[in-house]
């Protein structure tokens, strides 16, 4: 009755790809913070299954805790995203990553 | 006495940190200890002249301390033949530039003596290294300061920043394949040492032979040496650097560079790359003649584009390209006859040849660029003749080439006087310094390599058209015209050698007409040197 | 292990986090702004200083683990002192940095102690997990310093670039992480490590997609090329002393994990096509591209960041070519952390130029140094020191450095370790023209007519006699460096 | 006592040494003190010079090889294990040498304390200096002949080379109006080079010696074993190192002598003041060649009829009568001495070159006196005119008589003519110069010449010593011959264009007899012009004695050089039919327009001996042009390919590839491609710059790519073969 590990890895590897591309085309900065989430949501997504089928000793529950934490510096990080880009928005009026250029070359 | 190169090769740093403690406002006391503290090295490095053995092969004053214990690098210090008149000659070039900038030098006074002591210090540190890494160490030490010199104190119109990069990177160049090769060498050997290395290896010596009989690894360590000098030598084609570097440098600086930069190739080649790598160097010189051929090229291509030359100072930069060929030749011979029991004498007399050709080369084109300096102190030019725009010499209705000075002779006749004896003895005048080296060049050359020696006196003739033709024929000979001085000069002053520049010079002069009469001191020195290497 | 034995194994580790907390608490009540611009930093210096004591103190201590997941190892306690030095050099160059640019200055050092906080736990993390939180706790903090100018376009741009860059590479790290955790069933290293070195060959493909998503983390917070992109416009954006503090004490960061990931964890796959072609891919890459386009740049503190790149390829080559089993002292990895150890004074020399010059000026322009010994001897002294050292001419640290990584490379002797050392020193050939593209500027060209001398202030001026002292002292005896270097590659759990 | 005074033979050329430092160090702005100092010097050496060469003369038999010890080291330098010995030495040749040399130096030395204008207000501003030169020029002289070695005798001989140098171009602010006419600096240059070719081919021979033998010292190279090592071990093929190196050795005095073809700088070196004439074309620099072969003569006959010999032989003699035409054309009194001493330095080289050792050494020594003689009478001659035309340049009124100041030219004979009245001593002397030139009975220059002569017949009737062929005998005596008829055509025609007649120009009627001390060395000299044959007649042959015993070392003692009267009887009838000739042109009907009456009848064949066969345009075109050409060839490569970075970048940069693909070679690869890198590398760094476009998704996107590559590279290297082979295809 288990739903087999490649599953869940399949669905974590779309779950990441959709991530990443959505971090690599969007062009709003909260978009692309977006997709990390996503991707941060994928490897939670494999920790668990890991967690669920490959570890020996499931007692020390490591893969949970990694995913837990996962979750909390997300978290932390998207805090920290946000900020920028208000700060961003503040001096420009404007979160579009496309617009973010004026250091180049 | 272990202390003796060490001293002399500090005792200019310790200068450095007193010129630092005295503010720059103060320039007096800046050159007066400049100055002073450079006589200290000369000597030291006078005293080492006469204190060494020459009867005995081998290093004297030989000092070995721990430096890095880990990578088995030590401090260690020795002077045999070769180094003692090297490292007077570096002394005293040093001396000499200081005594004359104090007169010439009108900015920057406090950084300029700060680096030409710095510059000295890595000069002379080279001379007596007998470790590869020390010696590395050294060798780049002195790049900084002469970059430096060049870049700072150059004529604007010279381009002195880009010359000034161009030598640092054309060295730098070299010699990191070099430290690729040090590395090699001790990863195969186990000692950065180059009195083990140069006497430990061969099929018999302790240490095998080199890179284990590896012939790839040896060949290319033994071009990563031979580049890094061969571009300081510097060798055709590696030569480059060398005329916009001479050009651009002050007058003490294109000295110092002519006069001992250029001996640190020189100095390798005979201390590193031909004991450590003789059968390599010999299967160029001999089996495959790549390096004689490079030789005989710098040698007559050099003095080729002396004759087509109209900067003066540049025209005595590339002649040096042209008589450091002579050095490459006598050391090709002396690899070439290396190891072959009939050839050692001539091998040694072809590598004395090439240790003097180094020292007179020092002495006489260090003079000539005090010269130039002399008369581009009064004319603020440096052209032989009349240039237009394109830097192309005018000419008048008979085609003959207007020359910008002329008549020196009459006017200065001081400077004439020694302006030739140094120029005759560049063009290797008998019975002055220069000559003795040709000769025995030549001499080791015609046993070993007899073609390429016939070749290569060739290169005298050129030598003597430049020198009596373009140089001292446009700056001394002919009328003097004061309206063309005047319009050359923008009205300068015209006045014959003053006393600093006669101090500067006789010292020059003095040994290019004693060692060019009694050349036995000096070869005792090199011979002792040589009898190492090629005797038995 | 009792309280107090663990108390004194993270004694450095909670001496910042204490420091950061008083500094921040401190800030905010005392009301003198006048006292709190010296006051503030001081304190701060102070703490590091207690931090910095407390590591010397740890040394010597066999190596072991403390709460589970952190080890306390030569190795560890060498980060340390990097971490500790990199962070004090930058607060002593920030106090004047600072003083017109932001309100907010104590916020800004208790960041800083906290950055330093993250990566003294990063180089002692000795699990997945710790791993991953030390490398986030570092970023953040470095996304939010970078940034710290919010009314600056540059500053702003620079923190949410990072920031960008930073939280996609860190999350497919991450996800690499996760493999390798799924491959092994392990967040332990050296757990994961025997389990690979057991492994089969359906483990071999999971692994291998772990460590080249891993390296993508480890190189990004590294700066090894192509995961550089966003180093020269961060680079340029952020306040200064935060550049500062990035292009050393992030970068050593990188490289501790990036050692004690692979060497613990996955020595197995050094080997065919494991991580050491990878790494040597990316040393190659990057001494080339930071190289050659470090050449046309104008502003140096871009400059910088593109040597900082090529630098990362120099320091790397130690790493991939190191060695165990060798009488002698070219291990490769102590090459490495010796590098590391001249470059903390090298870059930071430099970089303290720099920041004093911006202070007084506001510029960084390479062209507006011009003339600069004529200004400022001190300034123009120091950062010739530096750049010299950069370019690696003996006498310096930075010359020790690349002796010894390319001593590794040559004593490996493979022809692609060969290749290496070939293109080190090619490379760092061109790097020397534009090292001293900025000597030139500083010496030969003269400076503007209306050109007033730069002041320095005294913090400033110890930052500068510090790192000069470092690179000279490093550069002329190497010896104790030597052993240290060699003494610290000793790693909790090192499997080869 | 004879031991002391050799023993210090080799402070002979020390004595004008010093003089040469006093003077230039420190008493260059005394002239009568300076003066003094170089008659010193000389006179020392003279002293010492005669008492060594009469002693010589007396107790010869010391000085011949089994016993002689006169190799004398001074000091050597260490060559590897071995050393190089260098010294003096003293045997008959050196002691002969040592009678002719510093006499005929002191009296030009005395002489030119006249010329160089002492006393007077247009004193040479450089006249110290001048007697230093040639207290140097006497030193390297003095020295050549005294030394033991080939190396020290090539040190001496191109400090000579220097001194001529600067003595030729003593007037080097001197400029003509006419641009074609050699200026004293070029044609100081023109000396030094053209000779320096010579000595660098002697040069070679000398190292190829060294390498050979190991010792350049005289005794070693030339003992008997020696020589016939170097006789019979090969240089290539079957050619034997003796040959080979004596070959070199004479292209060494091919140059010093002004042998053909390196004869062209000699008559430009006229440009000097005259005593420097004297000195280079008659005691010194030009014999130097003649003796280093007398010198190193048992090389050259160390393999028997080797074509050494043959060459020696030839060129001698072709030059004897090559340059004997070119004097017939030449107008400058001071040139057609100029091409005599050409000429008969070709008598005594060719004289060597068939064997006739002593003959040759005899001419040499006579030459000298009487071709300083000559020299310094024609110098005399200048200096009357010159004063001459200064004289009627001031007194001259009106436009006729008054010529371009700068345009008139005191050298030339068709401006002289009846000088014989004005001035008597430098005229009789004169004449007594050109008698003995001519080989007129009994004057020197008829023993001497009658000797070579006579013994270049007598190889064509019996066969020469050394194998010398008859035939080269008979060529050597005919071409010989035909060039006493020419000495004595021009020498004839000197004399009347310059002593008979009228004067042609005010100048010349003005002209004034010179001051004592120049004309008592014409007195002097004279004298011994008439009475030095005396030492070598036929009947009392001292010099043949002397000398011949230093030919001992030889291997064959030479034989007696016997007196034909048939020989001397035609010779000397030749050379009256000479005079007689010259009388009938220039004597019988005294010029009066300054035009020769050859040059009508000749037509283009007196243009082209009046161009000297138009070598000098030859050699400009073939040597000196080219050689010019490609110095600029190599500067331009050097400086505007290879040193200026190429502007244009890297369009230049990609036609630059294509041609240098298209043809590899001719193309500047040398450094060219140094800068090349840079360019590539600039280049590169500017395509790099462009992917960093600031905006940080198309960062991440190449971190993502990376990342796929690295992955697909893993994926590839481990599956693309199971891959394949799934497909079939592995």
């Amino acid at each position: 009755m288990d739903v087999p590990l490649s599953w869940y890895l399949v669905v974590a590897a779309a779950l990441f790809c959709i991530g990443l591309a959505g971090a690599l085309s969007r062009r709003n900065a909260i978009a692309v913070l977006m997709g990390v989430e996503l991707m941060l949501n994928a490897v939670n997504v494999n920790l668990l299954a890991f967690w669920r089928h490959v570890e020996v000793v499931k007692a020390t529950l490591s893969g949970q805790a990694f995913a837990i934490i996962v979750i909390t510096v997300a978290a932390a990080e998207a805090a920290v995203g946000l900020a920028l880009a208000i700060a961003l928005y503040r001096t420009r009026r404007t979160v579009d990553v496309e617009d973010v250029d004026l250091m180049k070359l | 006495m272990e202390y003796l190169l060490t001293l002399i090769t500090f005792t200019p740093l310790l200068g450095v940190l007193l010129v630092l403690l005295v503010p720059k406002d103060d320039e007096r006391t800046i050159k007066n200890l400049g100055i002073g503290i450079s006589f200290i090295p000369l000597v030291l490095a006078t005293y080492l002249w006469f204190a060494y053995d020459k009867g005995q092969s081998g290093f004297q004053f030989e000092f070995i301390a721990d430096w890095i214990p880990a990578i088995n690098v030590n401090y260690h210090v020795g002077a045999d033949g070769l180094s003692v008149p090297l490292m007077f000659l570096t002394a005293l070039l040093t001396t000499l530039g200081l005594i004359y900038s104090s007169y010439t030098i009108k900015q920057r006074v406090k950084e300029f003596f700060l680096l030409f002591l710095l510059l000295e210090m890595g000069m002379l540190g080279v001379f007596m290294s007998l470790d590869l890494v020390l010696f590395y160490v050294f060798w780049e030490v002195g790049l900084v300061p002469m970059y430096l010199l060049i870049g700072i104190w150059g004529q604007p119109k010279d381009r002195p920043q880009y010359s000034a990069i161009k030598f640092f990177l054309y060295t730098l160049a070299g010699s990191v394949l070099m430290l690729l090769a040090i590395l090699g060498l001790y990863f195969y050997h186990g000692t950065f040492d180059i009195v083990q290395l140069s006497q430990g290896l061969g099929s018999e010596g302790p240490l095998g032979l080199v890179f284990g009989g590896n012939s790839a690894l040896a060949i290319a360590a033994f071009w990563a040496f031979f580049i890094a000098f061969a571009i300081k030598v510097p060798l055709w084609p590696f030569h480059t650097w060398l005329p916009d570097a001479h050009t651009a440098a002050p007058t003490a600086g294109s000295v110092i560079l002519a006069g001992v930069l250029l001996k640190l190739g020189g100095f390798g080649m005979l201390r590193i790359a031909l004991p450590i790598f003789p059968e390599q160097f010999k299967f160029y010189c001999w089996d495959v003649p790549i390096i004689p051929i490079l030789a005989l090229l710098s040698i007559v291509y050099g003095a080729l584009v002396c004759m087509a030359q109209w900067d003066l100072k540049r025209l005595i930069a590339y002649s040096s390209v042209s008589h450091m060929g002579y050095y490459m030749l006598g050391v090709s011979a002396a690899a070439a006859g290396w190891g072959v029991s009939s050839y050692s004498d001539a091998a040694a007399m072809a590598s004395n040849g090439a240790a003097l050709q180094m020292f007179n080369h020092g002495i006489i084109t260090g003079g000539l660029f005090f010269l130039v300096g002399v008369i581009y102190d009064r004319a603020h030019s440096r052209d032989l003749a009349l240039m237009d725009a394109e830097g192309n010499p005018l000419r008048d209705k008979d085609n003959k080439v207007l020359p910008a000075f002329g008549g020196l002779g009459k006017m200065t006749p001081y400077y004439y006087g020694i302006f030739l004896v140094t120029a005759f003895a560049s063009l290797g005048l008998p019975g002055l310094a220069g000559f003795w080296a040709e000769f025995f060049v030549f001499r080791g050359a015609f046993e070993i390599m007899p073609w390429f020696a016939a070749f290569g006196v060739l290169g005298i003739i050129f030598t003597a058209a430049y020198i009596l033709w373009k140089i001292v024929q446009y700056l001394f000979l002919g009328d003097f015209n004061l309206e063309r001085w005047k319009e050359v000069t923008h009205d300068a002053k015209l006045t014959d050698l003053m006393t600093f520049e006669k101090v500067t010079m006789w010292p020059l002069v003095l040994l290019m007409i004693g060692f060019g009469i009694y050349p036995t001191p000096l070869v005792d020195f090199f011979n002792s040197f040589a009898q190492k290497l090629f005797g038995g | 292990m009792n309280l107090g034995e663990t108390l004194r194994l993270l004694s450095p580790e909670l001496l910042l986090l204490f420091t950061g907390l008083v500094v921040l608490i401190v800030d905010l009540i005392w009301g003198d702004e006048e006292k709190k611009t010296i006051w503030v930093p001081t304190l701060s210096l102070i703490g590091l200083g207690a931090a910095l004591a407390a590591t010397i103190l740890l040394w010597g201590t066999p190596p072991t683990t403390v709460v589970a997941m952190m080890a306390v190892d030569p190795f560890a306690l060498f980060f340390k002192l990097i971490a500790i030095g990199t962070v004090m050099l930058v607060t002593l160059a920030a106090i004047p940095y600072l003083q017109d640019r932001t309100p907010y200055r104590g916020e800004f050092y208790a960041l800083l102690v906290f950055a330093c906080l993250a990566i003294t736990l990063a180089s002692s993390g000795t699990t997945l997990i710790s791993v991953y939180l030390a490398m986030e706790f570092l970023s953040i903090t470095s996304y939010v310093l970078a940034g710290y100018l919010r009314n600056d376009m540059k500053s702003t741009e620079a923190g949410i670039k990072y920031f960008l860059y930073g939280a996609v590479t860190s999350a497919v790290m991450l996800y690499g992480m996760s493999l390798l955790y799924g491959a092994t069933g392990s967040i332990y290293l050296a757990e994961i490590g025997r389990m690979v070195a057991a492994g089969g060959s359906g483990l071999n493909d999971l692994t291998v997609v772990a460590i080249v998503l891993m390296l993508a983390g480890f190189a990004f917070k590294i700066v090894l090329a192509p995961f550089h992109q966003w180093a020269p416009d961060t680079y340029e954006g952020a306040p200064t002393p935060i550049t500062a503090f990035l292009s050393v004490g992030s970068k050593a960061a990188g490289f501790a994990i990036l050692m004690r990931v692979l060497l613990t964890a996955l020595p197995a796959f050094r080997y065919d096509i494991g991580w050491m072609a990878f790494l040597m891919a990316l040393s190659i890459i990057s001494m080339a591209l930071g190289n050659l386009i470090a050449l046309r740049q104008s502003n140096i503190k871009r400059m910088l960041a593109y040597s900082s790149i090529a630098q990362a390829g120099y320091i790397s080559i130690g790493f991939i070519t190191l060695v165990s089993n060798v009488q002698g002292s070219f291990l490769g990895m102590n090459g490495t952390l010796f590098y590391l150890f001249a470059y903390l004074f090298t870059n930071l020399a430099v970089f303290s130029g720099v920041i004093a010059f911006e202070s007084a000026t506001g510029s960084t322009e390479i062209a507006d140094f011009r003339g600069l010994v004529r200004r400022s001897p001190l300034i123009a002294g120091v950062m010739m020191v530096g750049l010299l050292s950069l370019a690696g001419i003996p006498g310096t640290g930075g010359f020790l450095g690349k002796f010894f990584v390319f001593g590794s490379a040559i004593q490996f002797n493979t022809a692609q370790t060969l290749t290496l050392a070939l293109v080190g020193v090619i490379t760092s050939v061109i790097a020397a023209f534009y090292y001293l593209n900025i000597v030139r500027y500083m010496f030969f060209e003269p400076a503007d007519e209306d050109a007033q001398p730069v002041v320095v202030t005294t913090p400033v001026k110890v930052g500068l006699a510090v790192t000069t002292v470092g690179i000279l002292a490093i550069g002329l005896y190497p010896q104790p460096f030597i052993d240290l270097a060699t003494q610290s590659i000793q790693m909790l759990g090192m499997a080869f | 006592m004879t031991e002391t005074f050799f023993n210090l033979t080799w402070l002979i050329p020390l004595f004008p040494l010093a003089a040469f430092a006093i003077i230039v160090l420190w008493t260059n702005r005394h002239r009568l003190l300076s003066t003094w100092i170089a008659w010193i010097g000389i006179g020392l050496a003279w002293i010492l010079g005669w008492i060594v060469f009469f002693q010589a003369w007396g107790g010869f038999e010391e000085l011949t090889p089994p016993t002689h010890k006169y190799p004398v080291p001074l000091f050597s330098i260490p060559t590897g294990t071995t050393s190089l010995n260098l010294g003096f030495q003293v045997d008959t040749l050196t002691g002969v040498m040592l009678f002719m040399v510093p006499f005929v130096c002191l009296m030009i030395f005395i002489y030119s304390k006249g010329y160089m204008n002492y006393g007077t207000k247009d004193v040479d501003p450089r006249y110290s200096r001048f007697f230093a030169y040639i207290s140097l020029f006497a030193c390297g002289m003095l020295g050549l002949v005294v030394s033991d070695n080939f190396l020290t005798l090539f040190v001496f001989w191109e400090i000579m080379g220097l001194c001529s140098y600067l003595l030729i171009g003593f007037w080097f602010d001197k400029t003509y109006p006419d641009p074609k006419r050699i200026t004293p600096k070029e044609a100081g240059l023109k000396a030094f080079l053209t000779t320096r070719v010579g000595d660098v081919i002697m040069l070679a021979g000398m190292l190829l010696l060294y390498s050979q033998v190991g010792s350049l010292t005289f005794s070693d190279v030339f003992s008997q074993e020696t020589l016939e090592q170097l006789a019979h071990t090969y240089a290539w093929g079957n050619v034997p190192w003796a040959t080979f190196i004596a070959l070199l050795f004479f292209g060494g005095a091919v140059g010093k002598s002004a042998q053909f073809p390196l004869h062209v700088w000699l008559p430009d070196a006229m440009e000097g003041p005259t005593p420097v004439s004297a000195l280079i074309h008659a005691a010194t620099m030009v014999s130097a060649g003649v003796y280093l072969v007398a010198r190193s003569f048992p090389l050259f006959v160390a393999v028997e009829g080797g074509s050494q010999l043959a060459v020696v032989a030839f060129i001698g003699a072709f030059t004897a009568i090559f340059s004997s035409t070119i004097a017939v054309a030449q107008n400058d009194i001071k040139r057609v001495l100029a091409y005599s001493t050409i000429s008969q330095l070709g008598y005594m080289i060719a004289a060597l070159g068939i064997g006739a050792y002593v003959a040759a050494v005899f001419h040499l020594i006579t030459h000298a006196f009487f071709k300083a003689l000559l020299f310094m009478g024609s110098g005399s001659v200048i200096h009357g005119v010159e004063h001459g035309h200064h004289h009627s340049h001031h007194h001259a009124t009106g436009p006729e008589g008054h010529e371009e100041e700068g345009e008139f030219d005191a050298n030339d004979m068709m401006n002289m003519g009846g000088l014989l009245r004005r001035m008597p001593v430098t005229g009789w002397t004169f004449i007594v110069g050109a008698l003995a030139l001519t080989g007129i009975f009994p004057w020197a220059g008829f023993w001497s010449k009658d000797e070579i002569l006579a013994d270049a017949w007598k190889t064509f009737q019996e066969g020469g010593h050394f194998g010398v062929t008859a035939n080269w005998g008979f060529f050597v005596w005919l071409l010989l011959t035909i060039a006493a008829f020419l000495t004595a055509f021009y020498t004839g025609r000197q004399i009347f264009l310059t002593f008979a007649g009228k004067p042609r120009t005010a100048a010349a009627e003005h002209a004034p007899e010179s001051v004592p001390s120049m004309t008592w060395p014409l007195v002097i000299l004279a004298a011994f012009a008439t009475l030095l044959g005396l030492a070598g007649t036929p009947w009392a042959n001292q010099f043949f004695e002397m000398i011949g015993e230093s030919a001992v070392i030889l291997g064959e003692r030479l034989a007696h050089g016997e007196f034909n009267l048939v020989i001397a009887l035609v010779s000397s009838g030749v050379a009256l039919a000479g005079w007689v000739v010259a009388w009938l042109i220039y004597g019988f009907r005294p010029l009066t327009v300054p035009v020769d009456p050859l040059r009508r009848p000749l037509g283009p064949i007196y243009t082209l001996l009046e161009n000297k066969y138009y070598f000098d345009e030859i050699y400009q075109a073939g040597i000196v042009r080219p050689a010019i050409r490609l110095a600029q060839a190599c500067y331009t490569f050097d400086d505007k390919v290879v040193i200026d970075p190429i502007v244009d970048g890297v369009g230049r940069f990609g036609r630059w590839l294509s041609d240098w693909l298209r043809r590899a070679v001719d193309n500047p690869i040398v450094d060219g491609a140094v800068n090349g890198v840079g360019r590539v590398t600039t280049w590169f760094g500017e395509f790099m710059r462009a992917t960093q476009t600031g905006k940080v998704q198309n960062y991440l996107l190449v971190a993502a790519v990376t990342v796929f590559l690295l992955v697909a590279l893993y994926v590839f290297r481990t599956y693309l073969p199971d891959w394949l082979s799934a497909l079939g295809l592995g």
